[in-house]
């Protein structure tokens, strides 16, 4: 048996999942803080949550910092379990921001909504931690429990208001189709097991690689890989798997439906990322040609959907159903522009959109119910900074100059013209004309409709407020001076 | 020998596994579910893993069935809820039989890996399997093992949180 | 030498955020926020000038500056950089130029106002993206400014946001705009992707697109559906057939706006654009074809619905878009300058006309508020004889009106006649293009002198409770007019033919010609667009045509004071002073009556059909029924969200098995 | 000796039967119960592959597995109870109020 310690320790590297750890430690002391608290006192919980988050930050730059030094692109850990590269680094710190953006704006809305109730701040960094474990794993069963703590976090988060009926509702309905979808995609694990004899995903690659005829043609690498595919699908959103999104967007608490919309989307898609390139490098024709296809049906059916809603939380559900489709463009690419331009997609994504619904979260009275366009009327006169927040992140959301919103389009774009497909990013550059229709109806409600409201329940706490600084720095930031960010995104791509 | 237990238990499993799905009570649902779950641990020692068959008896029918028939009995959902019938049985039937026959094309026209590993079944016999498991577990996939851990955090967590009740309305 | 250009668009940005931020809570005095954003446009009007004539004396005219990398993309690198060169320059120019007048015509004019501040603001913010449209040295720059005057003209134009129809007229233009834009986009893209992928030049800068376009080959299928979709941009941007809807509706502005944005500056930039690219768009006779085409046919065809408009500012409005149809016109027939002077001389007369408009519905809105009346201060059947009212601004009217319908020696003939010469005898054009233009100008004249007749001359027709409380309007306003008018009256003589030039042994020399020939010389001479041989020294010709379209206009100007001064009046003369005479004033009576029948109904019935009938049903009509189609597509789709988790299931597993199966049995 | 292929068949038909019920049943438990039947019939493949292959992976997988269905069933349990304190019922037909 001291073999099997010595063994075991061999292969411990806790540099290489440092951040999540880091996240990890800080979840469960929150836990332990919230035991000694006044019940109801969740300010001070959250902000310790924000420094573990700034921690974990601090990790991970030292951690590419390393990389740089010692000039690898790439680190083991675990037994091949875990790497540590620029592209899990990147979507770390995506996954930082959105984490971070997400307490900053809830603490006060908790309070507002009843839930006063500190575990939710460590949920948020446990599926933080799931998030990077799912970027960083290179072997399918890491990926899986990332997936699962991920979406455990998820169902608990979106089924929070537990006096809420619409919350319960999201929770279950997004537990039922999150567990059915897991169904596939251990099914095709399992049968990608089966082919190869192996869950790492290098060691997936070399065997298909190496046995092009008889391995590739193979049927049941083909449906392992649909149906693997089909669960990260789930996840990010993308039709036809797309239908739990909106219900669940709306029903979930404010700051849930944000943090959704970003982080754990962006987790699922680098998870999904590193798993084409890793196990099906040599079948890249295979998956371009199904998300050509999906990537079109996304991005147009999640605009034309978009545009009869009239809550427009549910609006901009269907909106990040849309921004997935664009992402995806990249990964159809799939050359380095696409791949780079999906990991700038999503930092400049989770900026702009969370900071829509920083917005939102303070227009909101208890309940919410008031988060339609009529509701709005006025906003933008009655709240001057308010109005113009949302009406840059809006802008943004629509791909107009110079926010990051038009920066990140164009990178994707210029990725899939780049491998000749044209007609793609046509289909996607007419999509964001359509999706102006439902755009413009929120700047249209804050500025060209009498106020109906006083809006005297809209309040300025400080964490909201930064949340929305954090998101109006960096919207303006990717969109006027996006080359810094840029170049870390394509080093970040193996 | 084995061929014939094999079918009897998989008709068993199957036959279960139609009652699973097709028991008007949630009930005997479960128990039809059990039965099943027993089935499959036998296949598993057939399979030489007899550890995870009891894992299986111990998690799957011990602790996760009888969660399930816990709640059933909490809600009374036995006589609370009467299952209707699904207006689209037509389509769920076509579906799932497409899923069927996709699946059973797909496994008929392919082949495993031919690499195979050094675990015999002789070698499990020899060294026995809970042992092999575990250096399988705990060295090479000792970060799983550690993330497997969080997510019964996360999970007690959910279930605490979940259960609270009217708190907001205490204070 | 030009190291501060970027503070040209920067200064009127800074204006914009200061009286943004600042303007409700501190500073809020009127004089203040009016003084500092017409202050910020004054010192970049300034600094314009300096590099304009820096740029005058200077040997090489075609400055690129790099402000800051923007971003890479591959073998793309895109900049934030400037391009400073004669067309530039001009056009910053103008944009500073008026500008400058029209905010301190604002500061009068929107005295009072609720949102002053925000006025101003937006205002400069438009002047920001209208100057990084015209400077942007690539065209992602260019589409910053692009989208940016967009959604300026769009906040501007729903200014009046407690009227619902200013509401809607902003949605519609900002709808319209953004068809256009995506046209541009698609252009470009195509560019982009056909220069680099098969020239391996990746770039989006307009200096090194004007190197390699010959790579894509003259005439070719690619050239002409790019230059297409730029144009779909352009006609978007610049209210040309099918696009122009939104700019008689954008209207609902406040009248500095209209005359900024919707006639002295943005509406110019689709022409501005194809400027920019002529070396492009001069390899694509097929497109240059379709643009003078639809230039040709808007200018005549708004010119029609101008004769049905009662709405004084809506009169203007589709005299804008006749006039940018003229401009496109020019610009398809490879008259690149004579389009760039028109677009320069038309800033000049229809922002003058534009003011002079404000000023008369801010003196009739005075008088109503006066009598509390709530009758529509912009209808022009209750005015007439205003004349005397307002003096300096009848007088700026009257000379803008004189210099738009083309009256030699004033700007717009010079630059009218520039274009309708080169459009009869461009190897490019045709005499067709240039019939329908004359006709275009004889109508032009009609109804301007048709507006100025009713609004200036004849008798008062306000209501006589009102009628006496119309002032004067204030210096701020009247300034800018006066200086507008002068230079409509003059601005045309840097752009004297050389025709003209030569008589009486003068030799004016076309300055704006040899001035911007930098830009558009080395297109017109690569593609050999040039005055036919048979017409290019013929003074019969030229003259001929010149004296044609001269009379034209005339005839126009005779008939609008035939119909609406001359006749009316007649009648009561007569009666007064030969009473026995009744007889022949009747028959006179009839006779004008007979004119009604024959000659002025028609005319007014045609303006009628083609604004109710094409405009407002069929252009109208698809643009909402674009909208109307989405809206019911997605309401359709919307039912398969059930709400119903099975369903949802169902749609994953339908969506598994056709997938697995594609591929499986595929 | 059965073969891998027996195993497998019967674990695609167990999978199927899972599907078929999450498609037509309307308790929220049932349903719940229906896709712990998919996810054994991929343990169920899991083993029998680890078995033919002659690597431990694929058990490791199943106990991995095994974990998520106990944390899955927790929070779900939780959830189902939350919604049937809410609205006596746990019907998913009566998951109607998000929707359009």
């Amino acid at each position: 048996m001291e073999n099997l310690v010595q063994a075991a320790l061999k292969t411990v590297n806790f540099y290489a999942i440092m951040p999540s750890v880091i996240l990890v430690i800080f979840g469960m002391v929150l836990l332990l803080i919230g035991v000694f608290s006044k019940p109801g006192r969740t300010t001070h919980i959250a902000w310790i949550g924000i420094i573990g988050l700034i921690c974990a930050a601090a990790a991970t730059v030292s951690a590419w910092n390393g990389l740089a030094i010692k000039d690898i692109g790439i680190q083991f850990g675990f037994a091949d379990q875990v790497a540590q590269d620029g592209f899990a680094l990147f979507f770390n710190i995506i996954f930082i921001f959105s984490a971070a953006l997400t307490i900053l704006m809830s603490d006060d809305y908790l309070r507002r909504e009843g839930y006063p109730i500190n575990e939710f701040y460590s949920l948020i960094l446990f599926a933080t931690a799931g998030s990077m474990w799912m970027a960083s794993a290179t072997d399918m069963m890491t990926i899986f429990l990332g997936l699962e703590v991920l979406s455990v976090s998820l169902y608990v988060l979106a089924g929070f208001f537990y006096n809420d009926v619409r919350s319960n509702e999201a929770g279950l309905k997004y537990f039922l189709l999150g567990a059915f979808s897991t169904g596939f995609l251990l099914y095709g694990m399992a049968l990608l097991y089966g082919v190869t004899g192996t869950t790492n995903l290098s060691e997936i690659g070399l065997i298909l690689s190496s046995q092009h005829q008889a391995m590739l043609g193979n049927p049941m690498t083909i449906a392992g890989m649909l149906l693997l595919s089909t669960g990260f699908l789930f996840k990010i959103g993308v039709v036809p798997f797309h239908m739990w999104a909106p219900d669940v967007y709306q029903g979930a608490p404010t700051p849930i439906t944000a943090f959704m919309s970003a982080g754990p989307k962006a987790a699922a898609l680098a998870a999904f990322m590193r798993i084409l390139l890793f196990s099906f490098a040599e079948m890249q024709v295979d998956w371009s040609a199904l998300l050509w296809i999906l990537a079109v049906l996304t991005m147009t059916i999640g605009n034309f959907m978009a545009v009869s809603q009239t809550n427009i939380k549910r609006m901009l559900a269907y909106s990040s159903i849309t921004h997935a489709g664009y992402a995806l463009v990249g990964l159809v690419a799939a050359n380095y522009i696409g791949f780079s331009g999906i990991l700038y997609y999503m930092l400049a994504y989770t900026f702009m959109n969370l900071g829509a619904f920083a917005v939102l979260v303070l227009a909101g009275k208890k309940g919410e119910n008031n988060l339609t366009y009529e509701g709005l009327a006025g906003f933008g006169f009655k709240r001057p900074f308010l109005g113009v927040a949302l009406s840059i992140f809006i802008l943004s959301l629509m791909g107009m100059p110079p926010t990051a919103g038009f920066t990140a389009k164009f990178y994707i774009f210029a990725g899939a013209i780049k491998a000749e497909y044209i007609w793609l990013a046509v289909i996607g550059v007419l999509n964001s004309a359509v999706s102006l229709y439902y755009y413009l109806r929120v700047l249209v409600a804050m500025y060209f409709r009498d106020p109906q409201e006083d809006f005297a329940w809209v309040s300025m706490p400080l964490g909201a407020m930064v949340s929305i600084i954090i998101s109006l720095v960096g919207v303006l930031y990717l969109g006027l001076l996006p080359e810094r960010v840029m170049e870390l995104a394509r080093i970040a791509i193996f | 020998m084995e061929q014939i237990y094999f079918f009897i238990i998989a008709i068993v499993a199957v036959v279960s596994a139609v009652l699973v799905v097709s028991c008007k009570s949630p009930i005997n649902n479960a128990v039809a579910l059990m039965m099943t779950f027993v089935c499959l641990a036998n296949f598993y020692v057939m399979l030489h893993a007899p550890f995870m068959a009891a894992v299986q008896i111990m998690v799957y029918a011990g602790a996760i069935l009888m969660l399930i028939v816990f709640v059933i009995m909490l809600l009374n959902l036995n006589t609370v809820l009467i299952q209707k019938t699904s207006h689209s049985v037509v389509g769920a039937i076509t579906l799932a039989g497409l899923v069927f026959f996709q699946l059973y094309y797909m496994l008929g026209h392919s082949s495993t890996t031919s690499i195979k590993g050094d675990i015999s079944n002789e070698l499990v016999m020899e060294v026995g399997h809970t042992q092999l498991l575990a250096k399988s577990l705990f060295v090479e996939f000792l970060l799983p093992f550690e993330i497997a851990s969080i997510l019964l955090l996360v999970a007690v967590i959910g279930a605490v949180v979940l259960s609270k009740r009217n708190a907001a309305a205490q204070e | 030498m030009y190291d501060k250009l970027w503070l040209i668009p920067l200064l009127p940005l800074f204006g914009a955020i200061i009286n943004g931020l600042l303007g409700k809570r501190f500073l809020k005095s009127e004089k203040v926020i009016g003084g500092i954003a017409t202050g910020v446009m004054l010192l970049s009007f300034l600094l314009s000038s300096k590099y304009f004539f820096q740029l005058l004396a200077d040997e090489v005219k075609v400055h690129e500056q790099i402000v800051a990398s923007w971003m890479s993309v591959g073998n793309l690198q895109v900049n934030w950089e400037f391009l400073f060169d004669p067309l530039s320059a001009l056009m910053i120019m103008v944009v500073t130029g008026v500008g400058t007048l029209i905010h301190l015509y604002s500061i009068g004019y929107m005295h009072g106002e609720a949102g002053f501040y925000r006025f101003f603001s937006y205002l400069n913010l438009f002047c920001f993206a209208m100057l990084m449209l015209v400077l942007g040295g690539n065209a992602l720059v260019m589409f910053i400014g692009w989208e940016g005057v967009g959604l300026c003209s769009y906040l501007l134009i729903g200014y009046y946001m407690e009227k619902k129809s200013a509401g809607d007229a902003a949605k519609k233009a900002f709808v319209v705009n953004r068809v256009g834009d995506f046209g541009f986009l698609l252009g470009l893209m195509t560019l982009f992707w056909t220069l680099g992928s098969e020239h391996g030049v990746w770039t989006t800068n307009f200096v090194k697109i004007g190197e390699n376009a010959h790579l894509l080959g003259t005439g070719s299928v690619v050239v002409t559906v790019i230059t297409l979709c730029f144009f779909l941009g352009a006609t978007g941007k610049s209210a040309q057939i099918p696009l122009y809807t939104w700019l008689p509706d954008a209207m609902e502005g406040p009248t500095p706006v209209s005359a900024l944005i919707h006639a002295a500056t943005m509406v110019t930039a689709g022409v501005y654009m194809i400027g920019r690219m002529s070396g492009l768009f001069a390899m694509a006779p097929t497109t240059m074809m379709v643009i003078a085409i639809i230039g040709a046919a808007t200018a005549l065809f708004a010119a029609t619905i101008g004769f049905a408009q009662n709405d004084i500012k809506r009169v203007l409005a589709y005299s804008t878009v006749s006039q940018l149809g003229y401009m496109f016109l020019a610009m398809g027939v490879g008259a690149f300058t004579g389009g760039i002077f028109h677009l320069m001389t038309h800033a000049f007369f229809k922002a003058c006309l534009f003011l002079g408009s404000g000023s008369v519905i801010h003196g009739m809105h005075h008088a109503y508020h006066h009598a509390h009346l709530h009758d529509d201060p912009q209808d022009m059947r209750n005015m007439g004889g205003l004349k005397s009212k307002m003096p300096i601004t009848y007088w700026t009217f009257l000379l803008s009106t004189i210099a738009i319908t083309g009256v030699p020696l004033f700007s717009a003939f010079f630059s009218k006649d520039e274009i309708l010469w080169w459009a009869a005898s461009s190897t490019r054009g045709s005499l067709w293009l240039w019939g329908v233009g004359a006709i275009a100008a004889g109508m032009t004249a009609f109804y301007m002198f048709r507006l100025v007749a009713m609004t200036f001359w004849g008798k008062q027709k306000t209501d006589a409770r009102a009628k006496d409380h119309i002032p004067e309007s204030p210096w701020v306003i009247t300034l800018p007019l006066v200086i507008l008018a002068a230079l409509a009256v003059v601005g045309g003589y840097v752009g004297v033919p050389h025709v003209l030039g030569n008589i009486g042994g003068l030799h004016i020399p076309n300055y704006l010609e040899h001035f911007l020939d930098p830009v558009f010389g080395p297109a017109q001479e690569t593609y050999r667009i040039a005055i036919k041989e048979a017409m290019a020294h013929s003074l019969l010709w030229e003259f001929g045509l010149m004296g044609a379209s001269v009379a034209v206009g005339f005839l126009g100007i005779g008939v609008a004071i035939w119909f609406y001064i001359k006749s009316p009046e007649l009648p009561g003369k007569f009666t007064s002073k030969f009473s026995g005479l009744h007889k022949a004033v009747y028959n006179k009576w009839y006779i004008d009556e007979l004119y009604d029948f024959l000659f002025v109904n028609p005319i007014k019935r045609c303006g009628l059909f083609f604004w109710k009938g094409f405009d407002v049903c069929i252009v109208d009509g698809v643009v909402n029924g674009v909208g109307r189609v989405t809206t019911l597509v997605s309401s359709g789709l919307r039912y398969t969200q059930t709400g119903l988790t099975q369903h949802y299931a169902m749609w994953m597993v339908i969506g598994v098995v056709m997938i697995v199966g594609f591929y499986i049995f595929g | 000796m059965v073969s891998i292929d027996q195993y497998l068949v019967l674990s695609a038909i167990l999978f199927s039967i899972g599907t078929f019920g999450v498609l037509t049943r309307k308790n929220a438990i049932v349903i719940f119960m229906c896709i712990e039947l998919m996810l054994n019939s991929v343990n169920l493949s899991f083993i029998a592959l680890s078995n033919h292959l002659g690597n431990m992976d694929g058990q490791v997988f199943v106990l991995f597995i095994m974990t998520v269905a106990a944390a899955e069933a927790a929070v779900g349990m939780a959830l189902i109870i939350a919604f049937y304190r809410n609205r006596d019922s746990i019907a998913v037909d009566d998951f109607n109020l998000l929707k359009w």
